[in-house]
């Protein structure tokens, strides 16, 4: 087991995931209460591999994600309010209330989007990492999708052309077990998905995705190395999603069984037991802990809710930039 | 008549099409075991078994690709495409070689696939997920057409759609899957080309897209209760082949048109509409023919944003009282241009 | 002025802009060894380098996205496609991404990108190689599309869509690349969304699309010599935006219209035009527009077929005079519907 | 080295081989005197790859080729004088004239098509494996294109669904060395391409495709095996274009030195004077062979000069199949 790092740093990370459960495990209620619409993907169960894996980052280093993203964007810095408000459809949202669930954005921390598209985000880190070589910076870009977007077309072509221009993108699939309702036996000849970048160039990595501290260990490891070497790397996180693929799904493609058998490895308790065991958490700082995350969860739901819906004005800001050439939102110049 | 949703008649005739015939496959994300992901292939695998219902990964080009390859040697693939909008993944395959095979080599080789899909905004799916597409297949010559409004053309189109021999691309609506409706018993396909005249009407002839047709009759109804407009309204029910003749006819009587589409305006199933018809019924019109198209912006997730980005009947009866001089011409500049009304239009005034 | 040839200024376009600005990058397949498939961005490569001008794999759609990620984070890139067939595979990465990123996230990203490709017909390649997709991309809200056919505006534009901050597509034409003609000196951006009146007259209006602006130049020549027409000649070079306007103030002096394009007539830009033009100039028009369009079908290898199906000075000139009621309307169904004059009719007359 | 076949099945190889040779360098002449247009690459210097492999072969087992598929229409059997005259653009080309020289048919002969879209042949032929499994048949698929082809979202995606479904596919990338004026190490992070399959389940095998004995021995390897096991394998043949990419090619990507390093292997001297040494070829029945290409040669360019051009009638001819829903080329009826 890797150590553990320093006591304040270790109880953020535990306060991250807890924060990042606590919000989605409300989300879900809003949701059933009609506040948010569209698909609702929740990542419960995967947050070790969110937290671990984004807190092996520097601040200047991209991250760019799913659907399945309201924790990238926790973890990222962004204000709960901010993301529920998006969940809401609300101006104050992070992506003003345009993208929703799927398409959650906070440039100023270099989380440049979560996308709709499966495997669609991974030539748009490819570019990212393009930019951050050609401008010669030190940043790193972390590019998370699931196991089912290896088998979309763009995942041999960005892999490969990652390993061609030695781009500094570390690509994370998150093995989860399942494609919406296709388990990665029924939907990849190969399962061991560390390898499945190796004839593309690209040498692969495991970590344990319900472990923060292991995926935190070998994020660390392929991001400096990434950044180092500038080459690309893939690394897959073992994990499983607790609950259905979005929340319209009967889950008959699995059973209770195999279910309660992850959620025993639920990563929330389990941190939190290592580090009680290890004498870096009281049992009063983690129920301390766990009530600041509702707290906050209940200040983003009151945020959220205290925002305006967009106005209908605001329709056709922003499908284009203005500019001398482009002069309005429509595409028809009219007198 | 016994009453079915429209994704229980798509069900339906899947599910018959694979009895009669052998060679009919189904292949797509999640259409066996999960039943797909809007249930229209539910309990399909059950009945015909892996080697008939085929789960495939989350490879859209390639799935198509297949589709194309097994109906060129004997099969008659159904591909389910999850949405219309993962279909921009496939266009390579739909356009240069499902809609091209059979003429690019001189007519040796017949693609008789169906690729099914649903399209469509309404339940705040955002940018990437609510696209209506029927515009850019209706461009490709080699392909056909269709756009189910109801459950009664979903089974018998879907039945016409798979005993065809050319590509077709089978446009079906997600706001359309829980609505019910009567579908005739027994083994009935309905042949392309045939529009269907939904109500009858001598002030004002109404063509609806898709789910549109079904928004067209209501706002129908509410032109004749709350105006006094008698309207006719016709749905197309494929697009390639376009039965024209029933609209040209239909204009011949009314003198008036409104086109109603839910996708973009420029360059969409409206504009080929209108055009066709100022064309053809020059001397018939007394008023241009009139659009309602969904706004010209990628569909925003917010509710009351994307509500106001398709038509609904307020459009429709605004635009037809436009075109009977009923109203006042709306004066901001909509959809790309101030003779199309936009859903977003009627709603902001 | 000096003579260049229509490649020769969209490379000039390159060198300034490459050099003008550190942050345009080129990507495309053998764009910088082998020098461009036609021979666009020669001489590149040596001058710039392998950091700014890079040869990809065969990639669209990645090439596309990677062009869309270095966008959003400060670079310019300019992508090219080698031709417009392959854009289809590249459909996800243009309309799910680039021309939708900056709604969909709030207007908080931009996607300076430019999309290069050429498109068309006359090389005989056949049924996968002879696109004109201009309607498509069209359709899609958040794309600019720049449609160049002349040198001048090859520069003009080019350079104005590398310093635009919207995705742009910029279609180039295979039978233009040779084309000599007037370049203005200097660093001179040509704007969108300006319509050039190539040739003016009072007789009619001629719409022509990409090359057939060229075409439609010529025929306008003829119609003067042969048939003592006044043509005005409108090239709208911009798609999105459009300059309605331009088209609209003659029409409303000519009052006739006819609209040439090579793409296939269908949902054509012809359609949406002849729309836009019946909607807002309905009181203007004394005959229906009339649309030029390239035959609805794929484009076949055989030279006499390629010939006739897409549209020759003949075909325009037919057209014109059949809406100045100087010649019997041509009875044969073509193109998809009667009133469209398609490449093929006016040759088999 | 393979052992030599009979020596009427080795003269029928060298025979081919040259008649594909002699062929194409008449396409080029008549290319070059305007009697075709459009794009003509010439798969001159890879006979040896396309005879070898094709030879493998049953006659019942299907074929899937590329825009550079002369060689495998007259190796299937189509008669030259029909492949002449599609190249003529002539109403007796082997695709009516519709197609030319990137979209050769012939269907009777199970060569299903040579396709111009770099990549877009993969899932076809993917496709005709899954309807011969389906329909319980023994018949192989082999599907043949380019180093450059393997870099296209197609090439994982296919690799992945044949493996997955142990489709009965032999995939074959014909390494020339380039893609167009890329150069494989240019355009490939992995160049070993016969183990750019593993990743996706698809185990690979390599032949000299300047040997015929090697390639058709590799082959045949691959084809039986994947008729028994019924799973796809990838077959690298190591080849090279003696002539540009098509006919509008300045070379300047590669040096005269490589080239003629490269013609110093041409596959059928080799193969002829493998032959004579062997006693299974005199001189003079090599002069004949060599006679016999010229003299059909000469009859597909009469037999293709003498047919019709298509009839303009004929344009809208099977744009789509009619029948009752479909009465007519045109896609608005119109009365
Ligand atoms: C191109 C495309 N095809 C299909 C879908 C529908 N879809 C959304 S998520 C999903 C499953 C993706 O599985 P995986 O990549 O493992 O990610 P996970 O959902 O498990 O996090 C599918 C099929 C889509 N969004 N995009
Ligand atoms: C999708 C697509 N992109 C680009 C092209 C243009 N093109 C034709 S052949 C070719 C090179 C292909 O190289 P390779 O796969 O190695 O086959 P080879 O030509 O060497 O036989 C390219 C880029 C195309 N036809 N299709
Ligand atoms: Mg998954
Ligand atoms: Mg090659």
């Amino acid at each position: 087991m890797p150590d553990l790092p320093e006591p304040d740093v270790a109880r953020e990370w535990l306060e991250t995931m807890t924060l990042i459960r606590r919000f989605e495990e409300r989300a879900g209620e809003m949701y059933a209460r009609a506040k948010i619409g569209g698909f609702l993907h929740l990542a419960i169960g995967e947050e070790a591999s969110i937290v671990g894996a984004v807190r092996a980052l520097r601040d200047d280093d991209y991250l760019v994600s799913t659907y399945r993203s309201h924790g990238h964007a926790l973890v990222r810095g962004t204000p709960p309010g901010r993301v529920m408000a998006e969940l809401f459809g609300r101006v104050d949202g992070c992506s003003g209330g345009r993208g929703g669930s799927m398409h959650m954005f906070d440039g100023a921390r270099r989380f440049m989007g979560g996308y709709g598209i499966v495997g669609g985000n991974l030539p748009i880190a490819a570019g990212i990492g393009l930019a951050s070589d050609f401008l010669g910076t030190e940043d790193v870009t972390l590019c998370v999708f699931g196991d089912g977007a290896s088998n979309q077309g763009t995942f041999g072509e960005t892999l490969n052309l990652a390993a061609l221009w030695r781009l500094p993108v570390v690509f994370m699939v998150t093995n989860n077990q399942f494609g919406m309702g296709t388990s990665l036996q029924r939907h990849s000849a190969v399962t061991d998905l560390q390898r499945k970048g190796e004839s593309l160039g690209v040498p692969g990595m495991r970590c344990d995705g319900m472990d923060v501290l292991d995926t935190h260990a070998v994020l660390h490891e392929a991001v400096e190395r990434t950044r180092a070497e500038r080459r690309p790397l893939l690394v897959e996180a073992i994990t499983y999603r607790f609950r259905g693929h979005s929340m319209a799904d009967p889950e008959e493609y699995r059973s209770r069984e195999e279910v309660e058998q992850w959620r025993e490895r639920d990563p929330l308790p389990a941190f939190a037991e290592l580090l009680e065991r290890e004498g870096a958490l009281t049992a009063q700082e983690r129920a301390e802990i766990d009530a600041r995350a509702r707290e906050r969860v209940d200040g983003a739901v009151a945020f959220a809710e205290a925002s305006p819906f967009p106005a209908p004005e605001s329709l056709y800001d922003d499908v284009y930039v203005l500019g001398d050439q482009v002069r309005g939102w429509y595409s028809v110049r009219t007198t | 008549m016994p009453e079915l949703r429209y994704r229980e008649a798509l069900n339906a005739a899947l599910r018959e099409e694979l009895a009669r015939d052998e060679r009919v496959i189904l292949m797509g994300e999640d259409i066996g075991v999960f039943g797909g992901a809007f249930k229209v292939t539910a309990g399909l695998l059950e009945e015909f078994g892996e080697r008939r219902v085929r789960d495939t990964p989350i490879s859209e080009n390639t799935i198509v690709g297949m589709g194309v390859g097994a109906a060129m040697v004997g099969l008659r693939p159904v591909v389910e495409l999850m949405t219309v909008n993962f279909a921009l993944l496939a266009f390579d395959q739909i356009v240069n070689h499902a809609a091209h095979i059979h003429y690019m080599f001189g007519g040796q080789a017949r693609v008789p696939l169906v690729v099914r899909m649903p399209q469509g905004a309404g339940h705040q799916l955002g940018p990437t997920h609510s696209h209506c597409l029927e515009a850019m297949f209706m461009h490709v010559p080699g392909l056909l057409v269709a756009t189910p409004s109801t459950p009664a053309d979903a089974k018998g189109l879907l039945k016409a759609a798979i005993r065809d021999d050319n590509p077709v691309i089978f446009i079906e609506h997600e706001s359309l899957y829980g609505v019910r409706g009567e579908v005739p018993d027994g083994d009935r396909a309905q042949p392309f080309g045939r529009a269907a005249v939904r109500r009858e009407g001598g002030d004002v002839t109404i063509v609806g897209i898709s789910r549109m047709a079904q928004t067209a009759a209501r706002a129908a109804q509410r032109l004749q209760t709350d105006h006094g407009v008698s309207a006719e309204v016709i749905d197309p029910r494929t697009l390639r082949p376009l039965d024209l003749d029933t609209i040209l006819h239909s204009v011949a009587r009314t003198n008036r048109c409104v086109i109603v589409e839910e996708g973009w305006p420029h360059g969409g199933v409206g504009a080929n509409l209108a055009a066709l018809i100022s064309e053809q019924a020059f001397d018939d019109l007394d008023a241009p023919v009139r659009r309602v198209t969904g706004a010209d912006v990628p569909m925003p997730y917010s509710k009351p944003l994307e509500d106001i980005a398709y038509p609904h009947e307020p459009q429709v009866v605004a635009a037809v009282l436009e075109v009977l001089d009923l109203a006042p011409p709306d004066r901001q500049p909509t959809g790309g241009s101030a003779a199309v009304t936009t859903a977003s239009t009627a709603e902001a005034r």
